[in-house]
């Protein structure tokens, strides 16, 4: 299992990196972390004639705190993720979710970045930066423009990145001492791709719980908000029925997509039981 | 795997017949489609290049009509090699149902992807498919009339 | 001393004078080189003028080959030579697997490299030589085979349908191997019975996923004539004898080298058509040819195991006394039966293991063994047992329920007693000596069974689902020449060992079994140091090479410790033998007045030291002049020993799981595991613990998480190791392991084989535990791999 | 038509000064072209974890990682660790618990095990279950590897 032959180029800025893209097009493959891509290399599933190496470029890494927003850089690591205190902070389910992320020896080297805009529907970092209200910032040659994280992963594998645009990073809004959140993830073995997932987080004021994302992944072709059951829930003081009503919603608004070893019906069935544990988490915390 | 779906298309039956044999508009429509031809009244040949997510593979394959009613339906098995990343083949059933201010284009597929590609993908072959499919008769859909299928993609990016 | 006993209260009488190894949980000195990278395996190996061999596999489970078109990948860079099946049979006959000992059995001829169709997604059928892997990959690309699909029998529940097509139509149906067993009067004893179970077991088919993949490196020197083959194998001698036959070599002419083995349970114990095909590369190249399978091509050509459908019932009467068992098993092998040692041996165990444990007289099993298309099954760690384990106890827990009995108390009703050994199971296997019940009682201390069921009903009024399990079991080991040799294959059932005391008075010891990592090396070395007389450090073993070691049949069937162990011991004590003699003549005095003790030759009656073995080595080598002249000198000794008491030697175990599920998800959660191990003398705890804990967790990989899934066409959709899921640590439980001793009275060790039992209890201990997890709903899932799918549809959730 | 590109990296020690077509992946640099066989190739997926590398101090899959952007980086194997004593205790606790069998997976757990007993040196056996759970081990039943970690963090 040995790649076919390939050149490589290690971008010094980004106009280089987006310069080559427009040239090589298709052709070309950036890569970060490299995690996804080696391993597809590796077993000739793809042969692009150019790979382009942007790890060295400054602008994409860093986790930083800019007034309103943390700043998390497209390079930046799973493991800085797992150990950043202005994460922990900030973010905190960010946090939570990194040690789901295959193992140590990959989280050392796979990014924040190259997770979103690959879009696996399995991933955890698409279905967080949904709950996190997490806004991408994307440039091209015509310069930069922001996309909300909830209008970033259009269907399988697809975002809405163009093909000669790369992300630079995300803006997250803070964290503050209002907001709750539970990360929940099944999976046959640690750091498998989930059988189901979801990251939900929301502001809680008493028993009542609002601005509530629940964002499931590895159910469907992206991860996808349970638009409905968040609804429900928004400014509701949670007792039983509502929890009963919004795990209801849940399953009947989502559409899940079974994979190699669960069927779309235990997808659903699991979607529930995961909102269920994720609002008791919530009110608990 | 199975794969089958309803696709309504707001153009007349005749409209989406005509389409569905003319490899111009089944070039456009095909993701991927690099190069397209008719050999036979019955055969196609193309090549595509297959894209999800990371992977990449060309196929070359035909497509063989048969038990094809006029504006109705036919049936289709194809067949297509990706080299060393595998294969697709499978067949599937088409018809075409009038429908208010359209055409309802029903399809049942029986596909398998074979080689690699089979062995590697499992987890997400079918929702590839699904997504081929979709973006098939959504740039079919664009073919045939251009401003209802704008329409129906308002909003997109 | 053949009498079951606890290793932790009587010790067994020692098999040598000063005994200070055997038995000892001694560190394996010769695995330190591993921890610090300095092991040798095939693929470390490189040498001048090495080609690199790929092979183009059927993309399909069964096509006609119509036209292979290898021009373009000739002219690529680097590349050596393009082969194709019909080059190939030129110089490598075809081989038929069959056993005349199971009667009726069938399969087709197969080469190499398929010729005209390939029967299985997988199958080799145009090989590529590069000068580099990535070459020849290059070039592998360009390689375009026209072919015709042709219909697949893929499910084996139809292969035998009239409709179904036939894989190979000169065999006149899609049967290997069938076989029926009929004793006592099963049909009468099911009419009365007060209490019958019956439930239908499913296993899926998965494979061995040793972390070395098969790789090999053949040379053929056209000067002399004369083949070496570098493989990671288990049983050098047959393969050498293998690649005489189908290459028409002379055994003398080929040189089969087995170094550092990167696991193998089984998977490497099977001549594979790429073996074949890399040394008929290698003699047409006359250069060496390495050949490496990637991880995708072993999961499409290592053997596969345990596709089986087993339905079961089990009959009782009111007091609890097991009946009668019936079973009827049908498998699945693929396309072949695989060579040598054929496909239908793991259906054939079944047949004998059912119900193995226990005193019932009657018992009918039938059994069918068929061909698909998909890739070739064979024997993989367990052969069987694991299969048999879980229909028999899976049995056993469905009759103690519905006699509301404990499922432990009903077991201990039902073994066979320690002390009616030997005897006969309902199948006819031959028992030596047993201890089931001193196993079971032993389980239930180191479990404190009772307050953990207290702890489990505590657990269950709070929603809280936790489970135990059991598995009583038994494992055929020690194989005598019963197994494959009067069937008419070349395996060898004897082992041997050569014992050589060097010059400088160090001992080294060359033994037909190989190392695989189960430690073989280091009990040889326990045995030699022990019954040699010389410290362990001052022992150097030598394995896997058939120029250097006695002719033996390696590793297989749990042999390496009591049948190589036998030869090191046999070996080793002629050596001591004739170490004293010569210190008679060296010193003239009669040798019944001396004793080895410590590499030296002491005074039996003074204790005294009066030689060290480095004088004996200096003058048996160098100054043979200063003795008498009719003194025969001989410190190189060899000694072999063969298993012919018994068809095998049985050893037996039970173990417990215990695990808690989660009736919201369908998770499982393994909390503990406990085994207890009867392998006879234990030769090093320490090894045979961990080897105990491994095969269990191999055992745990099938019930809960490994199966090679297929579509509907006969094509592998799981082949990748991220997608078929090998036990990792973070889900495994803590395993503890004791032991109870039975020494078989067939050698002087008493060791018996440890290798497979834990691979052949622990699915059933889980499964047991799962559904008593699920009892209060009334629940239950037979079928293996149990998924949370699978428990979720059983609770009536999805 | 791939032109082989200039390499510079400290391995195990020892400058490195290499051309290496691009495609080839850090582990088949290590092993074809630097003979250093201690990290093997189980699946060059990055699932088995048996090429676990260190590459600027922290484990990575060397089958997912090129050789070409190891230049300038300090990359550490199992026979250099050897060398430095840094995995002495590890190793001794391997061979006192006989936490190896084949040997296959041992280089890449032992360096695994080694970072985590620098990122956590409080880590519980959950918690070593859970760190060595991206590196494959067949034969054992990760027992005793348990315990010799556990060995290590409680000295």
């Amino acid at each position: 299992m040995k790649a076919a032959a390939f050149d490589y180029i290690k971008a010094q800025s980004i106009p280089e990196v987006l310069a080559l893209m427009r040239e090589h097009g298709d052709d070309a493959r950036l890569i970060a972390g490299g995690q996804t891509l080696l391993a597809t290399l590796n077993m000739r599933l793809s042969e692009p004639q150019l790979v382009i190496d942007i790890t060295e470029l400054a602008e994409l890494k860093g986790i930083e705190l800019s007034g309103e927003y943390l700043w998390v850089g497209a390079l930046v690591t799973h493991t800085e993720i797992e150990n950043a205190p202005l994460i922990k902070k900030y973010a905190p389910i960010l946090q939570a979710a990194a040690p789901h992320i295959a193992h140590r020896a990959i989280r050392n080297l796979g990014t924040w970045g190259g997770s979103l805009v690959y879009g696996d529907p399995a991933a955890e970092w698409p279905a967080c930066s949904i709950a996190v209200n997490a806004t991408m910032v994307v440039r091209g040659l015509q310069g930069e423009r922001r996309i909300p994280a909830c209008n970033f992963f259009v269907d399988l594998y697809t975002t809405a990145l163009a093909p000669d645009e790369i992300l630079m990073g995300t803006e997250i809004p803070l964290a503050n001492a209002k907001d709750v959140f539970s990360f929940q993830e099944l999976a046959r073995r640690h750091g498998d791709y989930a059988v189901a997932g979801l990251a939900a987080v929301a502001k809680k004021t008493g028993q009542a719980l609002s601005d509530c994302n629940f964002v499931f992944f590895s159910v469907a072709t992206t991860p996808v908000a349970a638009v409905q059951a968040q609804n429900l829930v928004n400014g509701q003081a949670v007792n039983a029925e509502l929890i009963t009503a919004a795990v209801a919603a849940a399953r009947a608004e989502i559409e899940t997509m079974e994979d190699i070893t669960n069927s779309a019906a235990a997808k659903s069935h699991l979607v529930g039981v995961l909102l269920e544990r994720a609002l008791k988490k919530m009110l608990a915390d | 795997m199975e794969l089958n779906g309803e696709q309504f298309i707001a153009a007349s039956v005749p409209a989406v017949w005509r389409g569905l044999n003319d490899v111009a508009v089944l070039g456009k429509a095909i993701p991927g489609c690099e190069a397209i031809e008719r050999i036979s009244p019955e055969e196609v040949h193309a090549k595509v290049m297959f894209k999800i997510g990371p992977v990449r593979a060309r196929f070359a394959g035909k497509l063989l009509l048969s038990e094809v009613v006029e504006e109705k339906s036919c049936s289709m098995a194809f067949e297509g090699s990706g080299g060393a990343a595998g294969f697709a083949k499978g067949r599937s059933r088409v018809e075409l149902i009038s429908a208010e201010g359209g055409t309802l284009v029903s399809f049942t597929t029986e596909a398998s992807i074979g080689g690699k590609l089979g062995q590697i993908g499992g987890r997400l072959i079918s929702a590839s498919a699904k997504k081929i499919a979709d973006d098939f008769f959504e740039a079919f859909a664009k073919e045939l009339n251009p401003l209802a299928s704008e329409i129906s993609n308002g909003g997109e990016s | 001393m053949n009498k079951p006993n606890d290793l932790a209260g009587l010790v067994l009488d020692p098999v040598t004078a000063d005994q200070r190894y055997i038995g000892e949980s001694e560190p394996r000195h010769s695995a330190k080189r591993l921890l610090e990278g300095q092991g040798t395996y095939v693929d470390d190996l490189q040498f001048p003028r090495m080609g690199h061999v790929v092979y183009w596999r059927s993309p399909v489970a069964h096509m006609r080959i119509l036209q292979i078109h290898t021009a373009a990948a000739r002219n690529m860079p680097g590349v050596l030579a393009v082969v194709d099946g019909v080059q190939m049979a030129t110089i490598c006959k075809p081989w038929v697997a069959t056993l005349s000992h199971l009667a009726g059995m069938k399969s087709a001829p197969q080469h190499a490299l398929a010729i005209e169709r390939a029967c299985w997604q997988g199958e080799p059928v145009v090989a590529v030589v590069a000068d580099t892997r990535a070459q020849a990959e290059d070039a592998l690309q360009l390689i375009e085979v026209e072919w015709e699909e042709l219909p697949a029998v893929v499910s084996m529940l139809t292969a035998l349908d009239p409709e179904t097509p036939l894989i190979h139509p000169e065999l006149g149906d899609n049967l290997c191997f069938s076989r029926t067993l009929d004793v006592g009067q099963v049909d009468a004893q099911f009419a009365t019975a007060e209490i019958v179970a019956e439930a239908t077991f499913g296993f899926g088919r998965h494979t061995g996923v040793t972390l070395e993949p098969r790789c090999q490196i053949a040379d053929y020197n056209r000067g002399d004539g004369r083949l070496t083959v570098y493989h990671s194998q288990q049983a050098p001698h047959m393969m050498q004898d293998l690649y005489c036959r189908q290459f028409g070599l002379a055994e003398s002419d080929v040189h089969v080298i087995c170094k550092d083995v990167g696991g193998s349970f089984g998977i490497k114990v099977h001549a594979y058509p790429d073996d074949f095909a890399t040394v008929g590369l290698a003699i047409l190249l006359g250069r060496p040819i390495k050949f490496v399978a990637d991880r995708l091509e072993s999961f499409t050509s290592d053997i596969h195991a345990r596709e089986h459908q087993v339905k079961g019932r089990i009959a009782v009467n009111k007091q609890g006394d097991i009946l009668a068992f019936e079973i009827d098993d049908l498998t699945a092998i693929g396309p072949y039966s695989m060579f040598p040692r054929t496909s239908a041996i793991e259906g054939n165990q079944v047949v004998n293991l059912v119900g193995g444990p226990y005193k019932h007289q009657h018992y009918r099993a039938q059994l069918k063994v068929v061909f698909q298309n998909k890739t070739p099954t064979c024997q993989y760690r367990g052969v069987g047992h694991p299969i048999a384990c879980a229909v028999t106890e899976g049995l056993v827990d469905l009759a103690a329920e519905k006699l509301q009995m404990d499922p432990l108390a009903f077991r201990q009703r039902n073994v066979i007693p320690d002390d009616a050994y030997p005897c006969s199971g309902a199948s006819g296997i031959k028992l030596e000596i047993l201890s089931h019940e001193q196993c079971l009682r032993t389980i239930e201390k180191m479990m404190n069974y009772t307050e953990l069921r207290q702890e489990q009903a505590a657990l269950r009024k709070k929603g809280i689902y936790r489970g135990i399990g059991f598995a009583a079991l038994i494992e055929l080991t020690n194989p005598s020449a019963a197994f494959y040799g009067v069937g008419g294959a070349r395996i060898a059932s004897q082992d041997g060992a050569t014992a050589r005391l060097d010059p400088s008075g160090v001992v080294s010891i060359m033994v037909g079994v190989g190392e695989q990592g189960q430690g073989t090396e280091g009990i040889y070395a326990q045995i030699a140091a022990d019954a040699v007389g010389v410290p362990i450090t001052d022992v150097r073993i030598i394995t896997g090479d058939t120029a250097v070691t006695p002719y033996g049949g390696g590793t297989w069937a749990s042999r390496g410790a009591g049948i190589g162990g036998e030869a090191v011991l046999l070996a080793a004590q002629a050596l001591q033998e004739n170490i004293l003699r010569l210190a008679g003549a060296i010193l003239q005095r009669d040798t019944a007045e001396l004793q080895v003790r410590r590499s030296q030759i002491i005074d039996k009656a003074t204790g005294q030291a009066v030689l060290p073995f480095s004088e004996i080595g200096r003058i048996g080598y160098f100054r043979t002049d200063t003795l008498p002249n009719d003194f025969k000198v001989d410190l190189m000794v060899t000694r072999h020993y063969a298993q012919r008491d018994y068809p095998f030697i049985f050893t037996n175990g039970v173990q417990a799981s215990y695990v808690e599920v989660d009736i919201d998800t369908g998770f499982v959660t393994l909390l503990k595991h406990w085994a207890v191990e009867d392998c006879g003398r234990v030769l090093n705890p320490m090894l045979v613990d961990e080897q105990v804990r491994g095969a269990i967790v191999q055992g745990i990989g099938g019930v809960l998480y490994e199966e090679c899934l297929y579509d509907d066409s006969g094509l592998l959709r799981n082949g990748n190791m991220a997608d078929y899921l090998v036990p990792m640590a973070n889900e495994m439980p803590d395993i503890e392991v004791a032991h109870v001793q039975t020494p078989t009275a067939s050698s002087q060790l008493g060791a018996k084989g440890a290798g497979e039992a834990g691979t052949a209890g622990a699915p059933a201990a889980v499964m047991n535990a799962i559904n008593d997890a699920l009892m209060p709903f009334n629940v239950k899932v037979f079928e293996q791999p149990i998924t949370s799918e699978k428990i979720l549809r059983a609770l009536g959730k999805i | 038509m791939n032109p082989k590109i200039p390499l510079d990296m400290i391995v195990n020690g020892n400058r490195v000064q290499a051309q290496i077509e691009p495609r080839r992946h850090l582990v088949d640099f290590l092993r074809e072209d630097l003979g250093l066989k201690g990290p093997h190739l189980g699946c060059e997926q990055g699932a088995c974890g048996a090429c676990t590398v260190r590459v600027d101090g922290q484990i990575v899959r060397g089958c997912l990682y090129l050789a070409v952007q190891a230049n300038g980086k300090v990359v550490d194997t199992v026979e250099g660790l050897t060398a430095q004593g840094a995995l002495t205790e590890l190793q001794d606790a391997f061979m006192r618990r006989n936490a190896m069998q084949c040997g296959f997976c041992s280089s890449g757990m032992l360096l695994s095990a080694a970072e985590l007993i620098e990122q956590q040196p409080q880590a519980t056996r959950e918690q070593v279950r859970e760190w060595i759970s991206g590196n494959y081990c067949r034969c054992t039943g990760y027992h005793s590897i348990v315990d010799a970690i556990m060995d290590v963090l409680e000295a």
